[in-house]
C-alpha cells in the first residue's frame, strides 16, 4: 500500500454543545479516490472544513503530507497542496472562468503586488505560464470554450466543472470535492465520473463527497462512511455496501437521487 | 438711557451720510451699474453666519439703491465658500478676475480669507471683512498677509480678548474665570489673546470644546470642580445659548460672558430669558435693535427676517464702500485709495478710519448685558 | 483629578445616562434597519433632526410657548408633552418610511448591494437638512421651555433633575415596548424572520416589502421619540444637529452589536458614559478619539459588539 | 439597453496597437486642453474655472482613483478616505515651512507616511468584520483631524500658513495661480495612477482584490492571502490620497483641519459609488461631474447643494451601479449564501 497522504486522527469537532465529529480517524492515500458518505447532517462537509482551516479542530490532530495542519492559516493549507469545492458554487461570478483558475494558481506564485506593477521578468513569465496552464485546466475538464465568459453567466454544469478546475489551479496534492454531481443528470453523471479518474491519473488524490450512491461506489477505492459525527465504516466499496452497520444509517434515510 | 438716544442720532446721521449725494432722481438710463461682491458660508453648516452678514450687506445697499435710483445700481456677486479655506481657494481666483467687482465684503471667516488673499491681493481687489478677527491677518510680523487690501470692521482677537475677560469680571472681587473655546481658529485666537491678561491666581481653567459639542455635562463638572465663578466662552451663538443654558440648569449662579460672536438678536431667542438674564458680552459694536428700534424695524421689513450676527459690522463695511461708490470711485484701484483713506461714522457713531494695516484706528469695544430677554447696550468695555 | 472624579461622578453618571438613552433611541433606528437590510441607513440621523423639529412646533407652535412663558404645571404639561412626544414619532416614523421609499426601495428591487443605497440615502440626508436650512433661513432654532427644570432630590450631592427622570423612564418603557413588539406581535416576528433570513421569509410568504417598511416605521418611531426626549433635555437644534449624534449613535450600536436590539441598549448607555467620563478626564476634545480607540478595542477582543450575541440571534 | 461602457470596451478592444495609441492620445490632448475651454458652457459662474479643474475637480480624480482601489477593487467600504489626504497635506505643510525640502522631496515621504498610516490603520482595522471597517475607517478620518485641531505642532485650528510652492523646471513657474500648471502636474499624477491600477488589475493583485470583493471566504480557501492583499489595497489607496494631499498643501500655501472634513470622505465615496465602483473610468467620470456640479450650478444660490442631494438620489436609482458600470449587469444565476 502507498503512503497517506492526509490523515486525520481522532478527529473531534464541537460547536458548543453539539459534537459534529466524534474521534474520527481515517486517512487518504497518496493518487487514491476516497469516498466520504453518510446521510445528511453527518459531518461530511465538517471534515472538508476542518481539513481546509476553516474550523479549528477541538481534539485531535491532522498530518497532511507529514505535517500537522493545527494552526496553519487557511491560505498557507492551500498552498501546501490542500485545495477545495463548494457544495453549493461559490465562484467567484464577477471574473471569467480563466480569470477564476488563474486566481487559484496565483497560490505558487513567487511574484507579487511590487514586481506585478513593475513588471518584473519573473512576473511576466509566471503570468503568462500559469494563464497557459489555466487554459490547459479548463480544456482538461471539458469547458475550455467558456474560457472568456463570467463566471456568472456560465450554465449550471459548466459552473460546477469549473469549480474543479479552479481547486485543480491551486497545484493541490490533496483535491477536496463537495457533492461535485449535485444537480446532475445520470448522462453528465457517467461523463463527471470519467472526468474524476481522469483526475486521479493526472496525479492527484481525491477525497470525494458526493449523496450519489452509484458514482461513488463506481469512482471510489475505498469509501469511509460518517453517520453522526462518527466514522461507522471505511472499507472497498463493495464491502460497505454489505456492510449492516451502513445499511442501518441509511435505513429510514431515503437516499434522494439527486 | 440718554447713551442709546445718542447712538440712534448718530446712527440716524451715519444712513444720511450713506445716501448724501443723492440728487434728484435723475432717468434710468443714466444710472450706473456697480459690482460688489460678498464672501462666506452661504450652504452647508456654516451658513448661519454668512446668511446673516449677507443680509446685512443687501440691507444697506437696498437703502442705497433706493436714495440714487436714476444715479447707481450697486449689485452683489454672492460666493458661496462654505466657511471652508479650500472653497474659499476656488471661489477666491473666480471673484478676483471678474473685473465689474470693485469692493468685497467678507470673508467671513479668518481661514477662508487667508485662503483667498493671495488672489486678492495679487488683482488689487479692496476687502472689508465684517467678521474676520484672526490677528495675523492684519499683523506685520507674521507677513503681512492682508497687506494692503485687507480691512475689517471688528477689533482683532488682540483686542477682544483682554476686553471680554475685562468686561467679565467687573465688579467680581476674587474672580475664578473659567474659560471655554469652540476650538474655532476665533474661539482659539481668543483665548490665546485673553491668557495673558488673566492675573495670577484668577483662572480657574480652560477646556476647549468642538463647536458640535450638544451635551456640556463633562464641561460643566470640570468648571464645578473648579469652583468658578466666572465662566467665558469663546465661540459663536449657536453654541453659546445651550452651553449657557446647561450650565444654568445644573445651578451655577455665577458670570457667564461671551465675545462677539455670541452677539446675534438670535441668542436671546434660544434660551429662556431667565437662564440668559446677566450674560455679559463685548463687541465692536451694536446690534441694530439697540441702535434704534426703528432700524431694526425696517430691516426686518425689507429683509424678511430679523438682523443676525456681524449685522451692524456688515452694514458698516458696506457703507464704506457704497461712500466710495457715491463719490463717483469705479474701479477698484481708486476704491483701494477710497478706502485707505476712508474717515466716516459707523452706524453706532464711532469713527471707521483704518490704519495702515487695514484695522480700525483704536477700535474701542463695547460692553452688553442681556436684560429681560434683550440685549442691552452697557457702555464701552474701559 | 481622582478626587474630583469622585465628587462630580454621580453628575457625570446621571448626564452620561440620560444621553446614552437619547443614543439607544436613535441606536435603535440604525440597528433595525440593519437587521433587515445589512446596511447602514445614512439618512436616520436627519430623521432625527425632523424629529427635534416637531417638538419645537407642538411647543412653541401649537401651544404658543415662548422663551419669557410661564411654566405650564399639571394635566396640561403632560398633555403638551403627550401630544409632542406622539407627533414628533409619528412624523419621524412617516418620514423614515418615506425615505425607504425614495431611496432604498427601487434600489433593493434591482438588487444592487450595499453602496448604492448608501450614497442614495446621503443625498436623501442632503435634501432634507438643506432643506431645513433654507426654512429656518440657517439659525438655529430654540424650544422654549415648557417644563421648569425641578430638581427632584438629591442623589450624593448630584441633583435628579425631572427632564432627566422623564428621559430615563420613558425610554425603558418605549424599549420594553419595543422588546414586546418584537417578540410577541405577528409583525415583530416577521421581522425577525426577515432578518434572519430573507429568502426563506420570503418563501414562508412573508411580505417583504411590508415587513422592511414596518421596521423604517418602528425605527423611525424610535428616532423620532429621540428627538423630542433630545429637544426636552438641550431645547435647542439646527438643521445639522443629526450629523454628530447620528454618528454617535451609529457607534453606540456598533459598540453593542450593530443589528442586536439588546445592543442598541447597552452600547447606547455605555456610549453616553464613556463620552462623559473622557471628556471629563482627557478633555472634551479628545472625546471622540477616545471613543473610536475603546471601539477598536472592543470589537478587537469582542467581534460582535461590547453586549453582542451570536449574530443570528435577538436579531431585529 | 444602450450601454456606454460596452461599447467603450467594444471601440477599444477592436482596435489595433496603433488605433489605442491614437485614441488614448488624443483623450489625454483633449483632457490636457481643458483649461482653455473657460470660455465654452463649461465655465463655472462665480468660482474660477481654472481652480474649479485643479480642486475640486482633478483632486477629486485622483483621490476617487485611490478609494477605488480599497471600495472598488477590494470591497472594503472605507469612510476615512480623507485621513490620507490630510496626512499627505501636513507633511508637506511641516516639511515644507520647518525644512528646506522642496515639494518635490516631500511628495515622496508625504506618500510614505500615508502608506504607513494605511498600514497602522489597516492592520487592526482590516482583521475585524468587515461591517465594521465603516465606522473604524470612519473614526481614523476624525481623529486625524483632531489631532492637527490640537496639537500645537500643527497649527491647532489656525493651520499652517505659508506652505512654499513647487520650484519650477524646464521653464516651468508654479506660482500659486498658475492653475494650469497645476493641473497639468495632477494630470500626469493622475496618469500614474491609471497606470498603476491598470497594471495591477491585470495580474495576481487584481484578481486577488476581485476575489476577496466577491467571495473572501473562497478566496482565502483558494489560497489567496487576503488580509495581505486588503493592507496592500489600504496602503496603496493610502499611497495616493497623500500624494494629492501634498500637491493640494503645496497649491494652496494654507491648510487648516477644515480642509479635512468627515465630508471630503463621504463626497469621495460618492465620487466611485455614482461613477461606477471598480471601473477606473467610471470613477473618473463619476469624481468630474460631482467635483463640477456643486461649481457649474451657483447660480441656484441658497438650493445648490439641495439640488447637488438630489442628483444623487435620482442618480442612484436610476443607475445603481453607477454611469459606467464595472460590468454588464445580468441577471444573477448564482446564488450566494453562507455555508
Amino acid at each position: 500500500m502507498s503512503k497517506s497522504l492526509i490523515e486525520l486522527k481522532n478527529v473531534t469537532m464541537k460547536f458548543g454543545g453539539v459534537t459534529a465529529l466524534s474521534d474520527v480517524t481515517f486517512d487518504v492515500k497518496e493518487k487514491e479516490i476516497l469516498g466520504l458518505i453518510g446521510p445528511n447532517g453527518a459531518g461530511k462537509t465538517t471534515v472538508f472544513n476542518v481539513i481546509t482551516g476553516v474550523y479549528q479542530i477541538t481534539s485531535g490532530e491532522i498530518i497532511f503530507d507529514g505535517q500537522s495542519l493545527a494552526g496553519v492559516k487557511r491560505y498557507k493549507i492551500t498552498k501546501r497542496g490542500v485545495a477545495r469545492t463548494f457544495q453549493n458554487i461559490r465562484l467567484w461570478g464577477d471574473m471569467t472562468a480563466l480569470e477564476n483558475v488563474m486566481t487559484a494558481a496565483d497560490t505558487h506564485k513567487k511574484s507579487g503586488l511590487v514586481s506585478g506593477l513593475f513588471g518584473f521578468p519573473i512576473s511576466r513569465r509566471e503570468e503568462k505560464r500559469d494563464k497557459a496552464r489555466a487554459q490547459e485546466l479548463l480544456d482538461f475538464i471539458g469547458i475550455g470554450e467558456y474560457s472568456d465568459r463570467l463566471a456568472k453567466n456560465l450554465p449550471y454544469g459548466v459552473q460546477r466543472r469549473l469549480e474543479i478546475a479552479r481547486a485543480m489551479g491551486a497545484e493541490p496534492k490533496l483535491l477536496l470535492l463537495d457533492e461535485p454531481a449535485a444537480g446532475f443528470n445520470p448522462a453528465e453523471k457517467v461523463e463527471l465520473a470519467a472526468t474524476i479518474r481522469k483526475i486521479r491519473d493526472a496525479g492527484y488524490t481525491v477525497l470525494l463527497i458526493e449523496h450519489d450512491m452509484s458514482l461513488v461506489m463506481k469512482v471510489s477505492d475505498r469509501v469511509v462512511v460518517l453517520d453522526f459525527g462518527q466514522k461507522i465504516a471505511d472499507d472497498s466499496p463493495r464491502k460497505v455496501q454489505d456492510d449492516p452497520r451502513v445499511i442501518e444509517a441509511y435505513l429510514g434515510v431515503p437516499e434522494d437521487a439527486s | 438711557m440718554k447713551k442709546r438716544g445718542l447712538i440712534s442720532v448718530a446712527a440716524a446721521a451715519a444712513l444720511a451720510a450713506a445716501s448724501l449725494v443723492a440728487v434728484a432722481p435723475a432717468s434710468n438710463a443714466a444710472a450706473k451699474t456697480i459690482t460688489l461682491a460678498f464672501q462666506g458660508p452661504l450652504t452647508g453648516e456654516e451658513a448661519s453666519v454668512g446668511q446673516d452678514e449677507l443680509a446685512g450687506m443687501l440691507y444697506a445697499i437696498k437703502l442705497f439703491n433706493a436714495k440714487n435710483k436714476g444715479k447707481y445700481v450697486v449689485k452683489v456677486v454672492q460666493a458661496d465658500d462654505q466657511g471652508d479655506p479650500a472653497q474659499s481657494a476656488k471661489v477666491a481666483p473666480g471673484i478676483a478676475s471678474n473685473k465689474k467687482i470693485i469692493g468685497l465684503v467678507g470673508a467671513a471667516y479668518s481661514g477662508a480669507t487667508i485662503a483667498a488673499l493671495p488672489y486678492y491681493k495679487q488683482r488689487n481687489l479692496p476687502m472689508i471683512s465684517p467678521s474676520a478677527t484672526r490677528v495675523s491677518i492684519t499683523d506685520p510680523a507674521a507677513g503681512n498677509i492682508g497687506f494692503p487690501v485687507f480691512h475689517r470692521i471688528p477689533p482683532t482677537d488682540k483686542v477682544q480678548g483682554p476686553a471680554l475677560f475685562k468686561l467679565a469680571t467687573k465688579g467680581v472681587s476674587s474672580p475664578k474665570v473659567f474659560v471655554v473655546d469652540d476650538q474655532s481658529a476665533y474661539g482659539v485666537g481668543l483665548v490665546d489673546y485673553m491668557k495673558p491678561s488673566i492675573p495670577a491666581g484668577q483662572s480657574a481653567g480652560f477646556d476647549s470644546v468642538s463647536d458640535k459639542t450638544t451635551d456640556w455635562s463633562a464641561t460643566i463638572s470640570k468648571i464645578k470642580t473648579a469652583a468658578a465663578n466666572v465662566v467665558i466662552y469663546t465661540g459663536y451663538f449657536p453654541q453659546a445659548a445651550p452651553f449657557f443654558k446647561q450650565l444654568r440648569d445644573s445651578g451655577y449662579t455665577g458670570i457667564l460672558a461671551g465675545g462677539d460672536g455670541v452677539l446675534s438678536p438670535t441668542f436671546v431667542t434660544l434660551a429662556p430669558a431667565s437662564v440668559l438674564e446677566g450674560v455679559r458680552l463685548t463687541a465692536g459694536t451694536v446690534p441694530l435693535a439697540e441702535i434704534d428700534a426703528k432700524l431694526e424695524a425696517d430691516f426686518v421689513k425689507k429683509m424678511g427676517k430679523a438682523s443676525g450676527v456681524y449685522a451692524a459690522e456688515s452694514i458698516d463695511a458696506t457703507n464704506v464702500f457704497l461712500a466710495g461708490i457715491a463719490k463717483g470711485v469705479s474701479t477698484r484701484a481708486a476704491m483701494l485709495k477710497f478706502v485707505k483713506s476712508y474717515s466716516g461714522k459707523s452706524l453706532t457713531g464711532t469713527t471707521i478710519k483704518f490704519d495702515a494695516y487695514g484695522d480700525v484706528a483704536g477700535g474701542a469695544l463695547n460692553g452688553f448685558v442681556v436684560k429681560g430677554g434683550v440685549i442691552k447696550f452697557d457702555g464701552p468695555v474701559k | 483629578m481622582i478626587g474630583n472624579f469622585l465628587d462630580q461622578f454621580w453628575s457625570l453618571t446621571f448626564g452620561g445616562l440620560s444621553l446614552g438613552f437619547i443614543y439607544i433611541l436613535i441606536a435603535l433606528g440604525y440597528t433595525m434597519v440593519y437587521g433587515v437590510l445589512r446596511m447602514i441607513n445614512f439618512a436616520n440621523s436627519e430623521i432625527f433632526m425632523v424629529g427635534t423639529f416637531a417638538t419645537i412646533i407642538i411647543i412653541r407652535d401649537l401651544f404658543k410657548f415662548t422663551q419669557v412663558s410661564e411654566y405650564a404645571t399639571g394635566f396640561r404639561l403632560w398633555l403638551i408633552l403627550g401630544t409632542a412626544l406622539i407627533f414628533a414619532m409619528l412624523v419621524s416614523g412617516i418620514l423614515s418610511m418615506l425615505v425607504e421609499m425614495v431611496a432604498y426601495r427601487r434600489l433593493r428591487r434591482m438588487n444592487s448591494g450595499v453602496l448604492a443605497p448608501l450614497i442614495s440615502a446621503i443625498g436623501v440626508s442632503m435634501v432634507l437638512s438643506e432643506s431645513v436650512r433654507i426654512l429656518t433661513d440657517s439659525r438655529p432654532v430654540a424650544s422654549p421651555r415648557a417644563m421648569e427644570k425641578k430638581f427632584l432630590g438629591q442623589f450624593f450631592d448630584a441633583g435628579i433633575r425631572i427632564d432627566n427622570t422623564i428621559i430615563v423612564i420613558s425610554a425603558l418603557v418605549l424599549f420594553a415596548i419595543l422588546i414586546t413588539f418584537v417578540n410577541k406581535t405577528r409583525m415583530g416576528k416577521a421581522i425577525r424572520a426577515v432578518s434572519m433570513n430573507p429568502n426563506a421569509a420570503r418563501l414562508m410568504g412573508i411580505n417583504i416589502d411590508g415587513v422592511i417598511s414596518a421596521t423604517f416605521l418602528v425605527g423611525g418611531l424610535m428616532t423620532g421619540a429621540a428627538g423630542f426626549f433630545y429637544t426636552l433635555k438641550y431645547e435647542n437644534t439646527s438643521a445639522f444637529i443629526g450629523f454628530e449624534l447620528g454618528i454617535a449613535a451609529f457607534t453606540a450600536a456598533i459598540l453593542g452589536g450593530i443589528g442586536n436590539i439588546k445592543g442598541a441598549f447597552y452600547g447606547g448607555l455605555a456610549l453616553g458614559l464613556l463620552e462623559t467620563y473622557a471628556s471629563f478626564f482627557l478633555g472634551t476634545q479628545w472625546k471622540a478619539v477616545t471613543v473610536f480607540i475603546v471601539l477598536v478595542l472592543v470589537l478587537y477582543t469582542k467581534p460582535n459588539g461590547l453586549f453582542g450575541e451570536a449574530l443570528t440571534q435577538t436579531r431585529a | 439597453m444602450f450601454n456606454l461602457r460596452d461599447k467603450g470596451a467594444e471601440i477599444w478592444e477592436n482596435q489595433g496597437r496603433v488605433g489605442r495609441i491614437v485614441i488614448a492620445v488624443g483623450a489625454i490632448a483633449i483632457v490636457a486642453a481643458l483649461p482653455f475651454m473657460g470660455g465654452t458652457f463649461l465655465n463655472t459662474p462665480i468660482a474660477d474655472y481654472e481652480s474649479v479643474l485643479v480642486y475640486p475637480i482633478a483632486m477629486f480624480v485622483l483621490m476617487a482613483i485611490g478609494l477605488n482601489i480599497v471600495i472598488g477593487k477590494s470591497g472594503l467600504l472605507d469612510l476615512g478616505y480623507v485621513a490620507f489626504f490630510a496626512i499627505g497635506a501636513y507633511t508637506m505643510g511641516l516639511l515644507g515651512t520647518k525644512t528646506g525640502l522642496n515639494t518635490w522631496e516631500i511628495l515622496p515621504i508625504g506618500i510614505a507616511m500615508a502608506m504607513f498610516s494605511g498600514i497602522i490603520l489597516g492592520v487592526p482595522a482590516l482583521k475585524l468584520r468587515g461591517d465594521y471597517l465603516a465606522i473604524i475607517t470612519l473614526g481614523f478620518g476624525e481623529i486625524v483631524r483632531i489631532v492637527a485641531l490640537n496639537l500645537g505642532a500643527l497649527g491647532r485650528s489656525e493651520g499652517i500658513l505659508g506652505i512654499p510652492t513647487p520650484p519650477g523646471f524646464f521653464g516651468i513657474e508654479y506660482a500659486f495661480d498658475s492653475h494650469r500648471i497645476y493641473y497639468w502636474t495632477l494630470l500626469i499624477l493622475i496618469l500614474l495612477a491609471i497606470w498603476m491600477v491598470r497594471r495591477l488589475s491585470a495580474r495576481r493583485a487584481g484578481r486577488a482584490w476581485e476575489s476577496i470583493r466577491q467571495d473572501e471566504d473562497a478566496a482565502e480557501l483558494l489560497g489567496v492571502p487576503t488580509f495581505k492583499y486588503k493592507v496592500w489595497a489600504f496602503v496603496l489607496g493610502a499611497s495616493v490620497g497623500g500624494a494629492a494631499g501634498v500637491l493640494y498643501a503645496s497649491k494652496t500655501l494654507f491648510i487648516a483641519p477644515d480642509n479635512f472634513t468627515l465630508q471630503i470622505s463621504i463626497l469621495i465615496l460618492a465620487c466611485v459609488v455614482f461613477g461606477g465602483m471598480g471601473n477606473i473610468w467610471g470613477v473618473i467620470l463619476g469624481a468630474v461631474i460631482l467635483g463640477y456640479l456643486p461649481d457649474r450650478i451657483r447660480f441656484l444660490s441658497e438650493a445648490r447643494l439641495l439640488v447637488f442631494g438630489l442628483v444623487l438620489v435620482i442618480m442612484m436609482n436610476l443607475r445603481p451601479d453607477g454611469i459606467l458600470p464595472r460590468k454588464k449587469r445580468e441577471k444573477a444565476i448564482v446564488k450566494k449564501d453562507a455555508s
